[in-house]
C-alpha cells in the first residue's frame, strides 16, 4: 500500500466523477419542459420566463454550458440553485452532513448487527437461526423502502403509540437527545433493507470459509471451536464482508432519497428529490456528483481496510 | 429441475412465482369486479363476502385491482430487467470478447456509471423522460445496464480461457462461431441468475417510482402506483396500502428466492455441500 | 393527493367575500401575551421574495413579514392597513392613498410614499415576474404627493383599485431594497408585518419573532411563529396528532374527518371559490359544438364527484366561475345528471355512436387525475370513452396547458368578479385557453369594471354569468373548501377563502 | 501382520457409508489394517476408492450425512469412537496428526506462518507465546527450511509450495504424536520437491518412530517408501502385506492390475527407435514466446510491463511417425511450446511442417491448423458442456470438408468412436454424462478426426488416475501407429514418457537443456539437470512383469 497505488485509486476516483458528470449533464440537458416554465411554475406568464430563461442562460450550447460549468466547478464555485436562489455550496453544505449523519447511523447499525448474524447463520448453515435468520434477510429485501417507511410511521409514531417523532429533524447543536430522538426511524427503516441484504452476503462468506480446507486443518490441530472461529474463520470471512457493505454504501445513498422523504429528513436525499421535481440543474448536478464521489471514495476506503485485513493483497 | 425439488428455497420461490404467474395470465379473467368500476356506496370498507380485500378510496375492489395491477406491476419488472440483461450482456460480452484498450475503456466508464446509485440514476432519466410507465421501464432499463455488463463480462472472461473454447481457436474456427457456439451458451449460466434476482429489484424499483409520482401514472393499476394513491386512506382502510404491498412482497420473494435456487443448481461447484 | 405533491394550485391573488364561517378572534375570551405557535406545511418555502413568491407556505410567512396598503377583510371588503384612508376620484379613474404616519421597517427605517412607489413600478415591470401585475396593469402612473400621499392615475377607470392592492404579491418593500438585486430579498425579508425574520433554513424550517414596533398597537401576541416543513402528508398528520406542532397549514380532503375527530384537535372547513375546471378548447372538434359540451356537462354526477373525490368537503357548482360568496353571483342551476339525454344530445350533434378522446390530467396535484378517473366512469354511460392520461407536471406546462383541446384546470378562488372573469374567460384574459373569444361577454365585462353604480354592475355581471353557462367554455364541477387544523389551545387561528391572508396577529395561545 | 500389543494404530472390521440425495453410498466396508510404532502403511487406491475417508474416520472428522457402520479404530489400544468431542479435541494435533494434499489450501491465508505453528504448542503443550515461537522455529528448522526465523514471520503467500509443506509437516510432528496420517502430501508438488518432502518425511518417520498412514494413488512412491502396504478398491481392503510381497507377488487380480499400470521405463510401448528413413516433418528454430502482451493503454501509461519470457530460442526437429516427448517440471515451458506450435501463442522465430515454413501466429492458415492438432490435460474443460459427442466431433469434419451431409458425417463419428474404443451410441450423450477417461478418448478422437500429421498431447494422462492413464497412452500409440501421425507428448511423468517416446526433450525454466533418444537416458554425458530428474522419480521397486 503505497503513494503511487493511492494516487492511481484517487487518480481513478475523479475518471469515475467526470464520467458521472458528463452522464448527469447530458442527462439533464434534454429536458423537455425547460427549467424556466418548471420554476415559475403553472402561473407564470410569458414574459415572466424569457426573462429567467434569459437570465440562466438556457439557450447557449449545451457543450459550453457544460465547459463552463466544469470549470466552475473545479474552482469550487458549484453555481445558484434556479430555484432556491441560493448558493449550491450552501444548500449542500449543512444537507450533506445530516445526511452523512443518517447513513452514518445506518452503516453502524447495519455492521452492529448484519455481520454478527450473518456470521452466526453462516456458522449454524442449514439449522435453526440460519432458516431464521435467512427469512428476515429475504423479507428484508422483499418490501420497498417507502412501504417499510410507512409501516414504521403507522406501529412506531402513530398517535398513541407515540415511541419516536414522526419524522423531522433537531440539529445536533441544539438538542443532541432529540437530534438522536428523530433519528431513530429513518436510520431504522435504511438499516432494515441494508441488513438483509447484507447478512445474506456475509452468511455466504461465512459458510465458504468454514468449508475451506485450512479450516479443516484447525480443527484437526484440536483447536477449540471457538479458537477456529475467532482465529481463522472470522478474519478470513472480515474482507470479503467489508467489500460487500462499501458495495451496499451505494444501496445506501439511494435509500436515503426516499427515506428522507418520507421522514421529513433535510438531507440530500430530499434536496435531490426537489431538485429533480424542479429540474434545478445545478443542485441536481451537484448532488448526484456528491453522492458518486462519497461512493467511490467508499470503494477506495473498503479497499485499504480490505488490505488490512487481508495480507495477500498487497498493492503494488 | 430434479434438484430444484430438493432445494427448499427454491420450492417456495417457485410456488410464489406460480402465483403471480396465474395473477398475471388469468388476473383480468377471475377477477370478480371491472378495476375501475366504482361503487360509491362501499368506499374504504375492510375485507367483506362481496369485497374479499375490501375497497379503495372511490370504491373500487382492491382484488380485482391487484389482479389486474398484477401485469402491469409483473410486465414492468420483466420488461425492465430483460431490456437491461440484453443490453448489459452485448456489452460485457463485447468487452470481455474484444479486450485490451476496448475492454478497460468500457470498465473505466461502467466504473463511473455504477458509481450512481440505482434509484438515482432511474430517478434522473425519468425525470427527464418524464414519468409513465414505458419511461419507467427503460430508465430502470439503462439502470441495470452497466451492473449486467460487469457481471456479463466476467462471465466471458472465465468461459474464454476453458480449454474447449482454446481447441476450437486452435483448430481455426471463425470468431463468430467461438463466441456464438461455444463462449455464449456457456456464458447464459450466472446471466440467468443475476436476471432473476434482478427482476425483484425491478418490480420495488417501479413501486419505488409509483410511490414518488413518477413511475406508472393513474388509471393504471400499478401496485407500487396503488399503495401511493391509497397511502392517505391508510389509516381508514389499512387493506388498501397492506394488499399490494403484501403482493409486491410475494413477488419480490418469489424472484429472490428463485434466484438464489438457480444459482446454486446452474453454479458447478454447488453450494449444497 | 399523492404525497409528491408540489401544490402549484397556487391561487393568483385575490379574495371573495364570504360569510365568516368560523367563530370570530374576539369571541374567544381576552388574547393572553407570549408563546411560539408551532406551525406544519407540506410545501417548501422557496423564496421569500414578496414580490414573485406562488408557494401556499410562501404566503403564510410573507404574510406576517409584509403589509400591504389595504388588506381583505375575511368578507373580502379592502381595510385599511399601511393606507389609513383613500378616495376615488373622476369615475375611479385617479385614487389617492393617505399613509399611516412613522411606520418602521423591521430594519429600523421609516415607511414614506418613496417606498410605495418604488415598490409599485417594481411589480409593474415585466422584468420583475410579478404576479400582482395582472390585477394592477391599469395602473398608468403612481405618484409621490408628499411624504404621505400617493396618487394613483389609471388608464382606464377601475372601481376595484383599492382590492386589487390587498394583492398578497402587492405588499410593500423598502425603496432601497426594492430598487437593487432582485436576488437578495430571495432569502432576505424586511417589510413592516406583525412578524420579524430570524432565521430561514428552506429544506427544513423558519422562525419569526414579533416585531415590537409594529404599528397596531397590542398585537402580535405570540413572541415568536416557528413553520416546520413535512414533505409526506402522512409523517406530517402523524406529527401534528402527537402534539409536536400546534397548527397544520393544509389538511388533505381524505385525512381531514380523522384529524378533526382526534381529542383536542379543531378541524377548520372555510368554503372558498378554488375549483377544477374540464377545458374544452371551442377553436377544434368535438367541442366546437355547443351540444357536446352542453352533453358533457350532463353526463357529470357533480355531488357524487364532491364525496368521492372530496371527501363531501365542497360544494356542487355549475360551470359558473363565479362561487358563493362573490357580491354578484347568480344563482345558475346545475344541468341534472342524466346520461341518456346526454347520450341523445350527442347523436343529434353527430356523433351517434359516441365519442372517443383523450383527457390529459397533469399529475401534480394528484385531484386532477382523481377527478379525470371519476369523470371517465361517469360519462360512460353517456356515450363519452374518455382515455384518462396522467403526465408529468412539466410536460403538462411545456406541451398541453393553453394548446391541448380537452384537459383538466386548477385554480384558485380569485378576489373579485372582474379578476375571476379577467383569469380565464375573456378573450384576452392572462390564461385563456378556452379559446371562447366571446365579444360581447368581453364588453359586459369591461363595462362592469369601469362602472362605480352597484345596481349597473350587478346586472352587468348577472348577464355574464348566464351567457358563461349558456355557452359553456368549460365544466366547473365543484368548488373545493380550504381545510386546516389546530390544536384547541390555539386561538383566533383560522383559514381565508383565498388562502393568502392570516391574520396571524390575532392568533394566541390558551396555554404558555 | 505385527501383534496386536505393539500396533499404535488399529482399523478393526470398519464400514462407513455417505447418506446422499438418491440414497445411502457405501464408502468403506469391513476395512481391516494396523500400524505399529515405527511403521509406515501406504494405503493405495484410485479417486474414489475411500482412502480419504478412512482418514476422516480416524481424525474422527466425518461430514454431517456419514453413518458409521460396524468396527472399531484403536489408537494405542483406546476405541476412538468412544470418545466425547473434548477427548476427541485433546488428542487431535496431540496424539494424531495430519499433513494434507495441497499446502497452498491448508494454511489460513491471513495468519503468519510462526503462528500457525505455535498455537498447536500453545494448546496441546501448554507453551507460552514466547516459547511456542522459539520451539516452532526449531522445529521448523528440523526439516531443513534454510531461514527458519524468518519463515516464522511470512505469511502463506510469500512462501513456496515446497516451504508451505514443511511448516505442514513441522506442525504435523510438533507434539511427538503416536501416529500421523499422510494424505496426498506431495502430489500438489512438482518431482524436485516432491521427492524432497519425501525424503524428509523418512528421515523424520524413522528419528520420532512416528506410526504413519501414508494415503496416496503413486504405487511406485508408495513401493519405495512404506514398509506395509494395502491396496483398497471401491471402500474395500483388497489386498495387504509387506511392500515388497505385495510388489513382487500381487495375489489379487486387481492388485496385479494396479502395479501393471503404473509407468515403467523397461516396458517400452513402442520400439525405441522411429520407422527408419523417415524425414523431417516439424522443425523449429530459435522459436522464442513471450507472455504479458503490451497493451496499448500499458504502453501509452508508459507502465512498464515486464514481460514473462514462456520459452526462449528452442530449436528441434522431428520425424514423420516419430514421438518426441517433452517433460519438465511446471513453469519449464513444456506446454508454451506446444501451445505455440498450435497456433495459440505468439511467437518468434521459424516453424516448419513438411515444405512450408511460418514466422508467427499469424501465418498458420487453415492447412496448416488442420495438420497441427491438439489435445489438452483437463478432460472436464475439453469438451463444450453444451455439445452432445457427435456434434463435438462433426465439427472437424464440417470445418475441413472432411464429410458433408447428416449421413456420412453419422458413419465418420461412428468410426471415430469405435476407434477410440467407445461404443457408438457415445454420440447422443453429453460430456457431464461420460467418465474422465471416456472424455479423453473423445477429446483424442476429435483430434484425429482431423486426419492430422502432428499430434500434440499436453499432458493429456495427468489428471487421470493410474488404471486410466495406461489405456489412454495404449490408445494414443495405437492410433499413432495406425495413421502414421507425428506425436509431441507433453508430460512430467518421467517414466510415462520413458515408455512411449522414441527421442526426449528436457526443457528447465523455457530452455531446452537436453534432447536424447530415449535409450540414451542412463548414458553419462545427460545434462545434470536431466540426472536428477531421472533420479527424483522413483521406479516401482521388483515390478519387471
Amino acid at each position: 500500500m503505497n503513494a503511487g497505488y493511492l494516487a492511481r485509486r484517487l487518480a481513478a476516483v475523479v475518471l469515475v466523477l467526470l464520467v458521472v458528470s458528463m452522464a448527469v449533464f447530458a442527462i439533464t440537458m434534454i429536458l423537455p419542459g425547460n427549467a424556466a416554465v418548471m420554476i415559475l411554475g403553472e402561473y407564470a406568464t410569458e414574459d415572466q420566463l424569457k426573462a429567467l430563461a434569459a437570465e440562466l442562460g438556457l439557450e447557449r450550447p449545451w457543450h459550453v454550458q457544460y465547459l463552463e460549468w466544469l470549470g466552475r466547478l473545479a474552482t469550487g464555485d458549484w453555481g445558484m440553485s434556479m430555484r432556491m436562489s441560493q448558493p449550491v455550496t450552501l444548500l449542500i453544505g449543512d444537507a450533506f452532513w445530516r445526511s452523512a449523519a443518517l447513513a452514518g447511523a445506518a452503516l453502524v447499525t447495519v455492521t452492529v448487527v448484519a455481520v454478527p448474524l450473518g456470521v452466526l447463520a453462516g456458522m449454524r448453515r442449514g439449522r435453526g437461526a440460519d432458516l431464521g435468520i435467512g427469512l428476515f434477510a429475504y423479507m428484508g429485501t422483499a418490501i420497498p423502502e417507502f412501504v417499510t417507511a410507512t409501516l414504521l410511521l403507522v406501529f412506531l409514531a402513530a398517535p398513541g403509540r407515540q415511541f419516536f417523532p414522526a419524522g423531522g429533524f433537531v440539529p445536533p447543536g441544539e438538542d443532541a437527545a432529540r437530534f438522536l430522538y428523530h433519528i431513530v426511524l429513518p436510520a431504522l427503516t435504511l438499516s432494515l433493507i441494508l441488513t438483509a441484504h447484507i447478512v445474506r452476503q456475509v452468511r455466504s462468506e461465512m459458510s465458504e470459509v468454514l468449508a475451506s480446507d485450512y479450516i479443516r486443518a484447525a480443527h484437526l490441530k484440536g483447536l477449540s471451536e471457538a479458537t477456529v472461529i475467532r482465529r481463522h474463520a472470522l478474519r478470513n470471512a472480515m474482507a470479503p464482508a467489508v467489500a460487500v457493505i462499501s458495495l451496499d454504501v451505494g444501496y445506501l445513498l439511494g435509500g436515503i432519497i426516499v427515506v428522507e422523504e418520507v421522514f421529513a429528513w433535510p438531507g440530500l436525499g430530499r434536496l435531490m428529490i426537489h431538485a429533480l421535481q424542479n429540474r434545478d440543474l445545478p443542485v441536481i448536478q451537484a448532488v448526484t456528483l456528491v453522492l458518486a464521489g462519497v461512493y467511490a471514495l467508499s470503494n477506495l476506503v473498503s479497499d485499504i481496510v480490505i488490505a488490512a485485513l487481508d495480507p495477500r493483497v498487497r498493492y503494488a | 429441475m430434479r434438484e430444484l425439488a430438493r432445494h427448499p428455497t427454491g420450492l417456495v420461490g417457485a410456488t410464489l412465482l406460480a402465483i403471480v404467474l396465474v395473477a398475471v395470465l388469468f388476473g383480468p379473467l377471475i377477477a370478480p369486479y371491472d378495476p375501475q368500476q366504482f361503487h360509491p356506496a362501499e368506499r374504504l370498507r375492510g375485507p367483506s363476502a362481496e369485497h374479499w380485500l375490501g375497497t379503495d378510496q372511490f370504491g373500487r375492489d382492491i382484488l380485482s385491482r391487484i389482479l389486474h395491477g398484477a401485469r402491469a406491476t409483473i410486465m414492468f419488472g420483466l420488461g425492465a430487467t430483460f431490456a437491461g440483461v440484453a443490453a448489459g450482456t452485448l456489452i460485457g460480452v463485447a468487452a470481455g470478447v474484444a479486450g485490451r484498450w476496448i475492454d478497460s475503456a468500457i470498465m473505466r466508464l461502467l466504473d463511473g456509471l455504477l458509481a450512481v446509485p440505482d434509484l438515482l440514476f432511474t430517478l434522473l432519466i425519468v425525470t427527464v423522460l418524464g414519468g409513465g410507465t414505458g419511461h419507467a421501464m427503460l430508465a430502470v432499463a439503462v439502470a441495470f445496464t452497466p451492473g449486467m455488463a460487469r457481471i456479463a463480462r466476467a462471465a466471458v472472461l472465465s468461459v474464454r480461457t476453458r480449454e474447449f473454447v482454446q481447441a476450437a481457436q486452435a483448430r481455426g474456427e471463425s470468431p463468430v462461431y467461438v463466441i456464438g457456439a461455444e463462449v455464449l451458451p456457456n456464458t447464459m449460466g450466472p446471466v440467468i441468475v443475476e436476471a432473476t434476482i434482478r427482476v425483484s429489484f425491478a418490480i420495488m424499483l417501479g413501486a419505488t417510482l409509483g410511490f414518488l409520482g413518477l413511475g406508472a401514472q393513474p388509471p393504471s393499476t400499478e401496485w407500487g402506483l396503488m399503495i401511493a394513491e391509497a397511502r392517505q386512506f391508510m389509516f381508514r382502510n389499512p387493506w388498501c396500502v397492506a394488499a399490494p404491498g403484501v403482493a409486491i412482497a410475494v413477488a419480490a420473494l418469489g424472484f429472490n428466492l428463485f434466484g438464489d435456487a438457480l444459482r446454486d443448481i446452474l453454479d458447478p461447484r454447488g453450494r449444497q455441500r | 393527493m399523492t404525497n409528491f405533491d408540489i401544490t402549484r394550485r397556487g391561487v393568483v391573488g385575490g379574495f371573495a367575500a364570504v360569510p365568516l364561517l368560523a367563530q370570530g378572534a374576539a369571541a374567544q375570551g381576552t388574547p393572553r401575551r407570549g408563546g411560539t405557535l408551532k406551525v406544519s406545511h407540506s410545501t417548501s418555502i422557496l423564496t421569500l421574495n414578496v414580490l414573485q413568491n406562488s408557494g401556499p407556505a410562501e404566503y403564510l410567512a410573507l404574510d406576517m413579514i409584509y403589509a400591504g396598503l389595504t388588506r381583505l377583510n375575511r368578507d373580502m371588503a379592502p381595510r385599511p392597513d399601511l393606507a389609513v384612508e383613500w378616495s376615488g376620484e373622476n369615475a375611479a379613474r385617479t385614487f389617492t392613498f393617505k399613509l399611516r404616519p412613522n411606520v418602521k421597517f423591521h430594519d429600523g427605517s421609516t415607511l414614506t410614499s418613496q417606498d410605495v412607489v418604488a415598490t409599485i413600478e417594481a411589480i409593474l415591470d415585466p422584468k420583475t415576474g410579478s404576479p400582482a401585475r395582472a390585477v394592477l396593469n391599469m395602473i398608468d402612473k403612481v405618484v409621490a404627493v408628499d411624504p404621505l400621499t400617493v396618487r394613483f392615475e389609471l388608464k382606464s377607470s377601475f372601481a376595484d383599485l383599492p382590492v386589487s392592492l390587498a394583492h398578497a404579491n402587492a405588499r410593500i418593500l423598502p425603496a432601497a431594497l426594492v430598487k437593487g438585486p432582485l436576488q437578495a430579498l430571495n432569502t432576505r425579508a424586511i417589510g413592516t408585518g406583525p412578524f420579524k425574520q430570524e432565521t430561514y433554513d428552506s429544506a427544513r424550517f423558519m422562525r419569526l419573532v414579533r416585531n415590537p414596533d409594529f404599528y397596531v398597537p397590542g398585537k402580535p401576541h405570540l413572541d415568536a411563529v416557528e413553520l416546520y416543513l413535512f414533505p409526506d402528508l402522512a409523517a406530517e398528520a402523524a406529527n401534528f396528532l402527537s402534539g409536536a406542532v400546534d397548527v397544520m397549514l393544509d389538511v388533505q380532503q381524505a385525512d381531514f374527518k380523522r384529524i378533526a375527530a382526534a381529542p383536542g384537535v379543531q378541524g377548520q372547513r372555510v368554503p372558498s371559490g378554488r375549483f377544477v375546471n374540464i377545458v374544452m378548447r371551442q377553436d377544434s372538434k368535438p367541442f366546437d359544438d355547443a351540444r357536446v359540451r352542453q352533453a358533457l356537462a350532463m353526463a357529470v354526477d357533480r355531488g357524487m364527484l364532491v364525496d368521492l373525490v372530496l371527501d363531501g368537503l365542497g360544494r356542487p357548482a355549475a360551470d359558473n366561475c363565479i362561487s358563493p360568496g362573490y357580491r354578484y353571483l347568480v344563482d345558475t342551476p346545475a344541468p341534472k345528471y342524466d346520461p341518456a339525454a346526454a347520450r341523445r344530445l350527442l347523436a343529434e350533434a353527430g356523433y351517434p355512436q359516441g365519442i372517443k378522446i383523450p383527457l390529459i390530467c397533469s399529475n401534480r396535484p394528484a385531484i386532477r387525475s382523481q377527478v379525470g378517473v371519476a369523470v371517465k366512469q361517469m360519462a360512460q354511460p353517456a356515450g363519452f370513452d374518455i382515455d384518462v392520461q396522467t403526465i408529468p407536471h412539466d410536460t403538462y406546462l411545456a406541451n398541453v396547458w393553453r394548446k391541448g383541446n380537452f384537459y383538466i384546470g386548477y385554480w384558485g378562488m380569485q378576489p373579485t368578479e372582474d379578476a375571476a372573469f379577467t383569469l380565464l374567460f375573456t378573450t384576452d384574459a392572462a390564461f385563456a385557453d378556452t379559446a371562447w373569444n366571446n365579444k360581447e361577454f368581453d364588453d359586459l365585462v369591461a363595462r362592469g369594471r369601469a362602472t362605480l353604480d352597484d345596481a349597473e354592475r350587478r346586472r352587468l355581471y348577472t348577464q355574464a354569468q348566464q351567457m358563461m353557462v349558456r355557452d359553456r367554455p368549460s365544466i366547473i364541477p365543484f368548488f373545493q373548501d380550504i381545510l386546516t387544523a389546530n390544536r384547541t389551545y390555539v386561538k383566533g387561528w383560522t383559514a381565508h377563502p383565498l388562502s393568502r391572508t392570516f391574520f396571524t396577529e390575532d392568533v394566541w395561545l390558551e396555554r404558555g | 501382520m505385527s501383534d496386536a500389543a505393539a500396533s499404535v494404530l488399529e482399523v478393526r472390521d470398519y464400514s462407513l457409508a455417505y447418506r446422499t440425495g438418491d440414497g445411502p453410498v457405501q464408502a468403506l466396508s469391513r476395512v481391516d489394517f494396523s500400524i505399529a510404532r515405527g511403521r509406515t502403511l501406504g494405503l493405495v487406491g484410485e479417486s474414489g476408492s475411500g482412502k480419504s475417508s478412512i482418514a476422516w474416520a480416524i481424525l474422527r472428522y466425518l461430514p454431517a450425512n456419514a453413518v458409521e457402520g460396524g468396527g472399531r479404530i484403536l489408537l494405542s489400544g483406546e476405541d476412538l469412537r468412544a470418545k466425547t468431542r473434548q477427548q476427541v479435541a485433546d488428542i487431535r494435533g496431540r496424539r494424531i496428526g495430519i499433513v494434507f494434499q495441497d499446502p497452498s489450501t491448508s494454511l489460513n491465508p491471513t495468519l503468519m506462518l510462526g503462528r500457525q505453528i505455535a498455537e498447536v504448542l500453545i494448546r496441546h503443550r501448554g507453551l507460552t507465546e514466547k516459547q511456542a515461537f522459539a520451539e516452532g522455529e526449531a522445529l521448523l528448522a528440523r526439516t531443513g527450511i534454510a531461514r527458519p526465523a524468518e519463515m516464522m514471520r511470512r505469511y502463506p503467500h510469500q512462501a513456496s509450495g515446497g516451504e508451505k509443506q514443511r511448516v505442514v509437516i513441522a506442525t504435523a510432528f510438533a507434539c511427538n504424536p503416536e501416529c500421523i496420517v499422510f494424505d496426498e502430501p506431495t502430489t500438489a508438488l512438482d518431482i524436485v520437491t516432491a521427492r524432497q518432502i519425501q525424503d524428509l518425511f523418512v528421515r523424520l518417520q524413522e528419528d520420532t518412530g512416528v506410526a504413519a498412514l501414508y494415503i496416496s494413488h503413486d504405487l511406485a512412491l508408495v513401493s519405495r517408501i512404506a514398509h506395509d502396504v494395502a491396496v483398497i478398491h471401491r471402500g474395500a481392503i483388497v489386498e495387504s502385506g509387506p511392500a515388497a510381497r505385495i510388489f513382487g507377488a500381487p495375489r489379487e487380480g486387481y492388485t496385479r492390475m494396479l502395479i501393471a499400470a503404473v509407468p515403467h521405463p523397461d516396458r517400452r510401448l513402442v520400439d525405441s527407435h522411429p520407422p527408419d528413413g523417415a524425414q523431417r516433418l516439424l522443425g523449429l528454430e530459435a522459436l522464442t514466446v513471450r507472455y504479458g502482451e503490451r497493451s496499448l493503454l500499458s504502453r501509452m501509461l508508459g507502465r512498464a510491463q515486464e514481460q514473462v519470457v514462456g520459452a526462449r530460442d528452442i530449436g528441434f526437429s522431428v520425424r514423420k511417425g516419430e514421438i518426441l516427448g517433452i517433460v519438465g517440471e511446471s513453469g519449464s515451458g513444456k506446454s508454451t511450446i506446444a501451445r505455440a506450435i498450435a497456433g495459440l501463442n505468439d511467437f518468434s522465430g521459424r516453424l516448419t511442417l513438411g515444405d512450408r515454413s511460418f514466422s508467427g501466429r499469424g501465418a498458420l492458415d487453415r492447412a496448416y491448423r488442420r495438420a497441427a492438432q491438439i489435445v489438452f490435460q483437463n478432460p472436464d474443460a475439453s469438451l463444450n458442456p453444451r455439445q452432445r459427442v457427435r456434434e463435438i466431433l462433426s465439427r472437424p469434419l464440417k470445418l475441413y470438408g472432411i464429410a458433408r451431409g447428416r449421413a456420412e458425417i453419422d458413419r465418420r463419428v461412428g468410426e471415430l468412436l469405435s476407434q477410440v474404443l467407445l461404443p457408438p451410441e457415445f454420440a447422443r450423450r453429453y460430456p457431464h454424462q461420460l467418465s474422465g477417461g471416456e472424455k479423453q478418448r473423445v477429446a483424442i478422437a476429435r483430434a484425429f478426426a482431423a486426419e492430422p500429421r502432428l499430434v500434440l498431447c499436453d499432458e493429456i494422462t495427468s489428471s487421470l488416475d493410474v488404471s486410466v492413464q495406461a489405456s489412454i497412452a495404449r490408445l494414443l500409440v495405437d492410433l499413432q501407429a495406425r495413421t502414421g501421425a507425428t506425436c509431441l507428448f507433453i508430460t512430467h511423468d518421467l517414466n510415462l514418457v520413458r515408455q512411449l517416446a522414441h527421442t526426449i526433450a528436457v526443457m528447465y525454466r523455457g530452455d531446452l537443456v537436453d534432447l536424447f533418444p530415449v535409450g540414451a537416458a542412463d548414458a553419462p554425458d545427460r545434462h545434470p539437470y536431466t540426472r536428477t530428474l531421472l533420479d527424483a522419480v522413483p521406479v516401482a521397486v521388483g515390478s519387471a512383469a
